[in-house]
């Protein structure tokens, strides 16, 4: 299984594209909002929490695809699945693999956003907290969602389409956590709740996601 | 006899062939009642006016819609232990259902809440809940239609259905804790009946058991028809091989 | 450590292609299955992989006993030679010495630092065959080996099954060019095909055929 | 006999419009596919049927 996520983490980095893209992406999503939106600060500021972690949830959606697509295509998802690792292991293990290229550097680059979008001083630490709780259940629902469709030819659109409701309660906590952090109120609820979904997803979907992908390969 | 014989496709043909003239009357008969009584004969509410007669259709469709989902998840689940193929066509079938059960719920939530709270749309938690299941159906139904080979759609729609589910609950918390909302509660839904006239009442009622055989009817007939493209399907396939 | 079939269904898109299939796989022994096309080969061994459900019958294999070397190689074309190697004997648990052995064996130690997708056809079956060697899994159940491999190559690879049917290993082969195994016996499925007369049997199992409402 | 709505007719007028719309969309596809599906199989057991008596006879 560290072999597995030895190989996907190498393969996210020589081919590029993975890493970089998410990030860039959530850095567009940030310029292009006070663009659309105006420079004022006091607009930019109430509505930074819900922009950064919507960006974030889309940079996320956007590599997910590739989480079990590539491995169907050439053949080596079969062969995972005659070999001795638990389709549920390689599962958890490639949901790890794609938060550490995308959910990972998209907490860490957050705050730097934050500035863009003027988000006030005691919300960074609960942005970063609040991403780096809930991105993991980005990744792990995602991944639920790339093995409903991995034997599809076009299942990228189809994919946002069962994914992005699954999304919903990730998205309110988390958005959530960070408003209340920016307003200097207690954010105990939220973030209990949060990390319960995180928690729960990767308690359960890996299970799921198994018997998504064993059901496409028959 | 057990109630899995009806599992069996031609068992339930059998049974759905007899049993749906009955339901479509009574549906016919439930939803025409209900429905001139809900709009001719009550009286205007007090605080709301006329606007309450939207309550005929607004409750029975919103309680359907959810319902529907639950008859859904069951289905699923008989689908995914016992492997009955009537039972995931039965899921298959009542999806589109729910899906304008939803809508009617939505559509009509907007329209009385426009004079009433002074806008078509709020973030309202309910409102927003049967938003969000309008793309769980959506996405439900798009998953079967993606899926050529149809015991595998069975199954993937099925753990699609189950973790949906889930999710849809936890989605309602979520919402619920995101915004405190403006809906009327307690005074106009079904868990208080003492508040709610016996004028309104009746009609109600009659309307929601309406909305009920109105789903039975659609989903047995439409169930008819899976199982019947199913054997198209299965028909085709045996000719291509002779 | 046999691999047994007995009484043998499979299926392919929901309608079954084999019927009535059954052998016995022994240790030290190798089994070609002949048919044309469609006949329903790979159905046959995603199914003794348990990559998909038969329709009925019985399969006896040893627990994590089959290697499975499907059509498509699973190369990852960003990883160089080596590493592709190194990555399924960490899955299978063998070690590096057994990714060195097998390098060796298939011919391949010249190209361990070139990545998979600068390789030739011939050169990535090469390496998805030498996946094999490191599974350290007694039943070989092989695909189609010889796709796109030369005259050379081909020998030297029935060269390979004989030193793992030397083992004490086994393998389960479709093909259809003769591998020079002298030893394999021959199994030709078109007998076993799910044929028109035997419709009705083959069809039983579905619930939407046969006499209807 | 049409009861007095006031100012709420729009809302209450709309909201049956819609609704019978959307249902009756719906029992119309439903009917439609049954309709469509029923043509078919009726086909193909026809095809099926004579394809038995060949085999029969």
């Amino acid at each position: 299984m560290i072999a597995l996520l030895a190989r996907d983490l190498r393969l996210a980095v020589r081919a590029g594209g993975g890493f970089g893209l998410g990030l860039a992406f959530f850095l567009l999503v940030a310029v292009l909002v006070p663009l659309g939106v105006g420079p004022q600060g006091d607009t930019l500021a109430r509505i930074a929490p819900g922009i950064l972690w919507v960006g974030a949830l889309l940079a996320c959606l956007l590599s997910l695809d590739r989480i079990f697509a590539l491995d169907f295509e050439d053949g080596s998802l079969d062969l995972l699945a005659t070999s001795p690792v638990p389709m549920e292991g390689a599962v958890a293990v490639k949901a790890l693999a794609h938060w550490l290229v995308t959910g990972l550097p998209l907490t860490l680059a957050a705050p730097v956003l934050g500035v863009l979008l003027y988000l006030p001083g005691p919300g960074y630490l609960w942005l970063v907290v609040s991403l780096a709780l809930g991105t993991p259940a980005l990744s792990v629902i995602g991944a639920f969602g790339a093995a409903l469709v991995v034997g599809l030819k076009r299942g990228g659109l189809l994919m946002s389409l069962l994914v992005l409701p699954l999304y919903v309660p990730t998205l309110i906590f988390g958005a959530e956590v960070v408003k209340r952090g920016a307003a200097g109120m207690e954010v105990a609820t939220p973030l209990a709740l949060l990390a319960g979904i995180t928690a729960g997803a990767l308690a359960l979907l890996p299970f799921a996601a198994a018997a998504a992908i064993r059901v496409n390969l028959r | 006899m057990s109630i899995w014989e009806y599992a069996n496709p031609k068992k339930f043909m059998q049974t759905s062939a007899w049993a749906l003239p009955w339901a479509l009357a009574a549906t016919v008969l439930c939803l025409s009642v209900g429905l001139i009584w809900g709009f001719f004969f009550t009286p205007d509410d007090y605080k709301q006016g006329a606007t309450v007669k939207i309550i005929y259709l607004h409750v029975p469709a919103a309680m359907m819609a959810i319902n529907a989902w639950v008859m859904m998840l069951v289905a699923s689940l008989i689908w995914i232990v016992r492997r009955h193929h009537v039972s995931a066509l039965a899921a298959k079938a009542a999806a589109p259902v729910g899906l304008t059960f939803t809508l009617i719920a939505l559509v009509t939530g907007a329209l009385w809440g426009q004079p009433m709270w002074g806008t078509w749309w709020a973030w309202d938690p309910r409102l927003t809940s049967f938003l969000i299941l309008c793309l769980f159906y959506m996405g439900y139904i798009a998953l079967w239609s993606a899926v050529e080979d149809p015991d595998t759609a069975a199954d993937l729609t099925g753990v699609l259905c189950i973790v949906g589910s889930v999710f849809a609950v936890l989605s309602r918390y979520a919402v619920n804790f995101w915004n405190q909302g403006l809906h009327q509660g307690a005074s106009l839904s079904m868990d208080a009946k003492e508040n709610v006239s016996d004028v309104f009442w009746i009609p109600l009622v009659i309307c929601i058991a309406g909305f009920i055989l109105l789903f039975v009817t659609l989903v047995l007939m439409r169930t008819r028809t899976e199982i019947r493209a199913r054997r198209v399907a299965a028909l085709l396939a045996r000719e291509r091989l002779a | 450590m046999e691999l047994t079939v007995r009484n043998l269904s499979v299926a392919r898109g929901g309608i079954t292609v084999l019927e009535g299939l059954g052998f016995t796989l022994a240790p030290g022994r190798a089994l070609v299955l002949r048919g044309p096309n469609g006949v329903g080969k790979t159905t046959l061994l995603r199914t003794l992989c348990g990559l998909q459900p038969a329709v009925r019958g019985e399969i006896a294999a040893p627990p994590e006993g089959l290697a499975y070397a499907s059509h498509a190689d699973g190369l990852k074309s960003m990883l160089d030679v080596r590493e592709n190697l190194a990555f399924w004997a960490a899955v299978f648990g063998t070690g590096p010495a057994a990714v060195a052995r097998a390098l060796e064996r298939m011919n391949l130690s010249t190209l361990a630092a070139r990545r998979a997708a600068n390789l030739s056809a011939g050169q990535k079956r090469r390496l998805g065959l030498a996946r094999l060697l490191v599974s350290g899994r007694p039943v070989w159940v092989l695909d189609e080996p010889t796709v796109s491999l030369d005259t050379a190559s081909v020998a030297l690879f029935a060269g390979v099954i004989r030193d793992h049917l030397g083992q004490g290993g086994s393998a389960l082969i479709a093909t259809h060019i003769d591998l020079g195994l002298d030893e394999a016996e021959i199994l030709d499925l078109t007998p076993f095909r799910a044929a028109t007369g035997a419709l009705a049997q083959a069809w039983g199992d579905d619930p939407f055929l046969g006499d209807f409402a | 006999m049409m009861p007095d709505l006031g100012k709420y007719a729009f809302a209450v007028l709309a909201s049956y419009g819609a609704t019978i719309v959307l249902i009756g969309a719906l029992v119309a596809l439903s009917f439609r596919q049954r309709a469509r599906v029923k043509k078919t199989l009726d086909e193909v057991e026809a095809r099926a049927a004579a394809q038995t008596g060949k085999n029969d006879g």
